[in-house]
């Protein structure tokens, strides 16, 4: 029974990672249905950030957390205004091809940059274990948790409260009526790419602590996962994001617990591809048919 | 009707052109790529980029290395001439396509003698076809699969060589270790799944070990959470893990495991034989930990290990590791098959590395046994707190 | 003799009772109006008769020529492989293909041509080709258009647009046409055409057409009959001038006490 | 009909001629052995993205799951080769590993093809992972080390001939009643059905042709390469195959071709670049959709007929 709880703890732990990167996904693609394949390298910058500046500038972690959010939205605006902005006018396609070209860009600039070596982070905070009966779970497993749910709290409150929110709603219902309404549409979507980058630096530099193991291609393989987590969720809903976060993390866990480690992703895709079936929008999403 | 006419037509005009052509362009006689003028061309099949980027870099710098070295004391003595080596080397993008590529490249366009790298099995084997057409021999810091050197038939490919060991060679060192030296019997095993390497070790490791194995479980490369594995071992009986696997992901392991409160020993192959598996684990997490190694980093008894070990920090400003040591071992290979031979040219030098005795390398005294396999003495290593505090040779 | 008989026929959008317990039926070769102010339900009534929305009640039935067909439930291609074709109120042409093109698409169920026939490229592939291209250009004549086969169809003049949507509609050879608000934005002369058109195809190819129409005097000039509808309901049938005069139809169409 | 006969005639000898031309630069030595690899490297990518423009630019369906069509194709052909290493056992493996990944397109393609756009996108994408996964786990595949030792039964003529015959297949399906159906589903689902297309049916129909070319370069690439893995069939090279046909413009044959070769020779020339070759490589295909983001050709086709009937008007003016 007690490792039945513990794989929970573990499985929450796993998809808690899974649903602060699906975040920032479903929040770009939410505005301009966009597949932002560089999202988890954006997220790989803010791991290295926070390594530098923990490193080089002897920061502690709260200020490297928010400076690498800070250096990962900058970087993000950047990324769209030269990437993506261009091409908004095109067929989406085209615009997921550039995504995937500044996915490739960032990783391989870095790694020509800083070579391809695994490098250890820094630990900013000493690991503490709790020992709650007979689960553990670690200080910064706790403080991930945290973080993802604040995060998402905050998301949903900005969105649904403020007048920058209301902005990115009506940008993603309808662009062209949102200009006529006096919305200034580029100043939305570059808000929403700070946003949704600022939390893949965060992810970043949380991730790092948690792991203690960063490289230029590390966002490669969660980018993905957080991509399938989005999908699973109902692409474009903050908490159908999260969602899929935690049911990625969850079945992850599940099946490694029950000896199928051999066969981890094939059952996710597996779990996936027959949820989509029933709920083709994703678990949350609403399946918007066209009108006649 | 006609459609099939075309398709008919079409295939006969090709095959007849193709006999016709096939003919002539086979002609060419082909005795390998013969050296000339003062230098000596040895081709680089790196992956500088893509997934194994970090392993094709370390060969890269260790080969680099070399080659500077050597160059630096002179060159490569052939028939009383100093020939300077020149590395002319190619990014294959950890790609198999672009590994073949590369070689056939490096083979027939720079006209190299012979190549260091690529690194995985699988890229060698991919690459082996081009450089065995221009007869290159082909030499790997990293290749481990047993197979490897061998063809289809049994007998030995011609022109591959390895500076590593064979998988079943460290896996069959390892298990012996584990149950006569450490005197363990109960064995659990976490493997990486997408390598040959892991599955090699692992097929060998089960194979001679005598106990029992409790448990494998499977991680696949890129993984970086290992809790849910290791929740599920630490409930099992075992007396020590064994992780087939490189350090990326065993630094994780080794960190988790020892979070989590598994006290066990761990034992892996020479993929843990990098600084920065202590570095991922942290120095705490680091204890109790074997694991093979080419050379015993506290070097007392090897002088060109601690002489390289210093000389590539000079350059680099990192620790050397396994695979620029191997790389660095296989490009002096190649300078000494030269040496031997007095001949620079490629066919010669494939003579000269299958010939290769007591060839003293960084990574220990070398000698190519039928099958291209290096033939040297397995040094465990055993990490207490970060550091090294004990190392056995067995064999 | 009637072809389509449509019997309670309703669908309910959630709480919304968008169509209910239509019953129509449309006898051969008859030309026959739906009317009703915006919002009344008539493209959701086209919608169910041609399959795009499922009704959540009624049926309704084809007379085919292998006997009576029922319709409802079908999928939108077998609907229209049996005989049901329509065009859209908002123009639903393969912009990105030529005209002939589109016209061709809609002859796919009937063009027998084989896989393997159009990979080998065989002589009877040319010589199915060759006939359809015919066939294309023999109805695009009809509406003038013949000259603009090879035009990609969203580079055509609005007016060319609606027509040959209508074109797309009778290439596949249907027995009941529907057309979905034909003269939308065209200005008085080319709606005199059209109205001339619609008249001359239902001679022509012997079918049977369900027009909705705003503009009442096409309506009025074609219709032989006219169903109307208001809140999804049917509240008058008959004759133009029965329409016209029934007190019901005056009321929707005026509002308030009148 | 003569009109007919020209056309293909022209098609026949462009490719004969084509055949020819290669065939002599590589007796003069202009053509040596790394450019033929460059050139059988381009001609199959060619194979793998005829097919998925097949799928994604005529009909729609946008499918990121290429690679584990083409691991079929390779697998299969892979293992039947190394049980008879001959000719035969070549056709015999092509034909096998296309039926096999028509069969899996088919079982999967039915219920997946009614998913839209990005839904659909991942869904193949989690189909060709688990394909890939299975790869990694089955004994007869051999696990992750893959399958090694493939007898190299294609040359460069077997895979010109391949390139040739595919694109002969799926251009000339395009280019028919079914290939209008297709495209129909294309430009407008509802309207589509509402015209007596079964749009289920001829997505599932592009989905599985695609997916048996995309083995046929599979095929090509095991027996030329001579040794596959897992590893080689993973998202990325789904990615690959993905960024030749929408470089080349979505629903532009000759944009694949041209795609296909431009990326080709800058794979070859970027060898020489080191750990910079993907920085430039990523800095190019960005470079390229900013500024042709309906990919180097758009949806332009070269053909034969039009160049007649230019001819022709300028011979008659």
């Amino acid at each position: 029974m007690h490792t039945v709880l513990q794989q929970l703890v573990n499985g929450l732990s796993l998809g808690s990672i899974y649903a602060l990167l699906a975040l920032g996904y479903t929040m770009v693609y939410g505005i301009i249905k966009l597949i932002n394949f560089a999202h988890g390298d954006i997220y790989m910058l803010g791991a290295f950030w926070g390594y530098y500046v923990i490193n080089q500038w002897h920061f502690s972690f709260w200020p490297a957390l928010i400076s690498a959010m800070i250096f990962c939205a900058l970087a993000g605006v950047i990324i769209e205004y030269l990437a993506y902005r261009p091409l908004r006018n095109s067929p989406r396609i085209a615009a997921l091809i550039t995504a995937i070209g500044v996915s490739f860009l960032l990783e391989n600039g870095m790694s020509y940059l800083f070579s391809s070596n695994v490098r250890s982070f820094p630990q900013a905070i000493a690991v503490k274990q709790y020992h709650l009966g007979s689960v553990t779970i670690s200080n910064i497993q706790l403080l991930i948790l945290v973080v993802s749910i604040v995060l998402m709290i905050l998301l949903q409150l900005i969105i649904k409260e403020t007048k920058m929110g209301k902005a990115m709603r009506a940008v993603s219902v309808d662009a062209d009526a949102a200009q006529l309404i006096g919305i200034n549409i580029d100043r939305t979507i570059s808000f929403t790419f700070a946003l949704g980058s600022a939390l893949a630096g965060a992810a970043g530099v949380l991730i790092g602590l948690y792991y203690n193991s960063i490289d230029p291609l590390m966002g490669m393989t969660p980018g993905i996962k957080a991509f399938v987590a989005a999908v699973l969720g109902g692409i474009g809903l903050i908490p159908g994001a999260a969602l899929g976060g935690f049911v990625i993390g969850l079945i992850e866990t599940a099946v490694q617990a029950l000896g199928f480690s051999a066969f981890k992703d094939a059952v996710v895709y597996a779990v996936l591809i027959l949820i989509l079936l029933v709920r083709p929008a994703g678990i949350l999403g609403k399946n918007v048919k066209e009108k006649v | 009707m006609r459609g099939k006419k075309l398709a008919t037509v079409l295939g006969t005009v090709m095959l007849a052109g193709s006999l016709l052509l096939a003919g002539c362009s086979s002609s060419a006689t082909n005795g390998g790529n013969k050296q000339s003028g003062n230098t000596i061309k040895i081709g680089g099949n790196f992956e500088l980029s893509g997934a194994a980027a970090a392993y094709g870099q370390a060969m890269q710098r260790g080969t680099e290395l070399a080659v500077s070295q050597i160059n630096k004391d002179g060159g490569v003595k052939v028939n009383g001439k100093k020939l300077k080596l020149q590395l002319v080397q190619k990014d294959n993008k950890s790609d198999n396509s672009q590994v073949a590529s590369v070689a056939s490249n490096l083979a027939t366009q720079s006209k190299v003698v012979a190549s260091v790298g690529p690194i995985t099995s699988g890229a060698d084997l991919a690459a082996l076809p081009n450089y065995t057409k221009a007869k290159v021999p082909l030499i790997t810091p990293g290749g481990t699969q047993d197979s490897l050197t061998v063809q289809k038939n049994g007998k030995v490919q011609p022109y591959m060589f390895r500076s590593c060991f064979e998988d079943s060679y460290q896996g069959k060192a390892l298990a012996k270790y584990v149950y006569s030296n450490m005197k363990l019997k109960r064995v659990a095993i976490l493997a990486d799944k997408s390598t040959d390497y892991a599955q090699g070790l692992t097929k060998a490791f089960k194979k001679e070990f005598k106990g029992q194995v409790v448990q494998v479980q499977y991680y696949q490369a890129g993984d970086k959470d290992f809790n849910t594995l290791l929740t599920k071992l630490k409930g099992k009986k075992f007396d020590a893990l064994f992780v087939p696997g490189y350090y990326s992901e065993a630094g994780l392991i080794v960190k988790q495991a020892r979070q989590m409160g598994i006290t066990q020993p761990i034992v892996g192959a020479d993929g843990f034989a990098d600084p920065k598996l202590v570095q991922i684990a942290g120095k705490k997490n680091a204890s109790n930990i074997y694991y093979t190694t080419h050379f015993d980093s506290k070097a007392t008894n090897n002088a060109k290990a601690t002489a390289y070990m210093k000389a590539y920090k000079a350059k680099y400003n990192e620790q050397a590791g396994t695979f620029d040591a191997l790389a660095y071992d296989a490009t002096y290979m190649i300078k000494d098959a030269i040496e031997n031979e007095k001949s620079a040219d490629s066919t010669k030098i494939a003579t000269g590395l299958a010939n290769l005795k007591n060839f003293k390398g960084v990574t220990g005294t070398i000698t190519m046994d039928k099958k291209h396999n290096p033939q040297k003495p397995v040094i465990i290593a055993k990490v207490e707190n970060g550091e090294e505090v004990q190392a056995t040779s067995v064999k | 003799m009637t072809l389509l008989d449509v019997k309670g026929l309703t669908k309910n959008f959630g709480g919304l009772t968008a169509v209910s317990d239509v019953s129509m039926h449309l006898d051969d070769n008859e030309l026959v109006a739906l009317i009703g102010p915006n919002g009344a339900g008539k493209t959701t009534l086209f919608n169910l008769l041609t399959g795009v929305i499922v009704p959540s009640e009624g049926t309704v039935t084809l007379q085919a020529d292998a006997g009576l067909e029922v319709l409802n439930k079908k999928k939108p291609y077998t609907i229209a492989q049996a005989g049901l074709a329509r065009t859209f109120q908002n123009i639903r042409l393969f912009k990105g293909l030529s005209v002939e093109d589109n016209v061709l698409i809609a002859m796919t169920s009937k063009n027998k041509e084989g896989f393997l026939e159009s990979i080998f490229r065989l002589p009877s592939f040319y010589k199915k080709e060759d006939e359809l291209h015919q066939q294309v250009l023999d109805l695009l004549k009809i509406f003038d258009m013949q000259d603009d086969a090879d035009k990609l169809a969203k580079n055509l003049p609005y007016g060319a647009q609606r027509r040959l949507e209508i074109v797309r509609a009778l290439a596949t050879k249907p027995k009941i046409l529907f057309l979905d608000e034909p003269a939308a934005g065209m200005n008085p002369e080319e709606t005199a055409d059209l109205t001339r058109l619609i008249r001359q195809i239902q001679e022509e190819f012997h079918i049977t057409i369900l027009l909705i129409e705003h503009d009442m005097s096409l309506v009025m000039n074609v219709a032989e009959r006219i169903y109307v509808l208001e809140y999804g309901q049917l509240i008058a049938e008959g004759t133009p001038e029965e329409v016209q005069k029934d007190p019901k139809v005056i009321k929707a169409y005026l509002g308030g006490e009148a | 009909m003569k009109k007919n006969l020209k056309y293909n005639l022209t098609w026949l000898a462009i490719m004969v001629v084509g055949y020819i031309l290669i065939d002599v630069l590589e007796l003069v030595g202009v053509i040596d052995q790394f450019a033929e690899t460059t050139l059988v490297l381009i001609g199959i990518n060619i194979i793998l993205a005829t097919g998925l423009n097949l799928i994604i630019g005529f009909s729609g369906q946008f499918s990121l799951g290429h690679a584990g069509f083409m691991a079929i194709g390779a697998y299969t052909s892979a293992l039947i080769t190394q049980a008879i290493p001959n000719g035969g056992g070549m056709v015999l493996g092509l034909i096998a590993g296309m039926a096999l990944s028509a069969l899996v397109a088919l079982v999967v393609g039915i219920p997946t093809l009614r998913l839209n756009g990005d839904y659909l996108a991942i869904a193949t994408m989690g189909v060709a992972e688990i394909i890939r996964i299975i790869m990694n786990n089955l004994k007869i595949t051999n696990g992750p080390a893959g399958l090694y030792n493939i007898p190299q039964l294609a040359n460069w003529s077997v895979v010109y001939l391949f390139v040739c015959l595919t694109t002969i297949l799926i251009v000339n399906f395009i280019h028919s009643r079914d290939g209008r159906a297709v495209m129909s589903v294309r430009e407008d689902e509802i309207a589509a059905e509402s015209m007596g297309v079964n749009i289920t049916k001829w997505k599932v129909i592009a989905f599985v042709l695609g997916a048996a070319t995309a083995a046929i370069g599979g095929a090509l690439h095991a027996s030329y390469i001579q040794t596959i893995a897992p590893n080689d069939f993973g998202i990325m090279e789904s990615i690959n195959i993905l960024i030749i046909v929408v470089m080349g413009g979505i629903g532009s044959i000759t944009g694949t071709y041209v795609a296909a070769i431009v990326l080709g020779l800058l794979d070859m020339v970027l060898q020489n670049f080191g750990t910079l070759r993907m920085v430039l490589y990523s800095l190019a295909l960005i470079l390229i959709m900013v500024f042709k983001p309906s990919g180097l050709l758009g949806t332009w086709e070269f053909s034969v007929r039009r160049i007649f009937t230019k001819f022709k008007a300028k011979g008659d003016a």
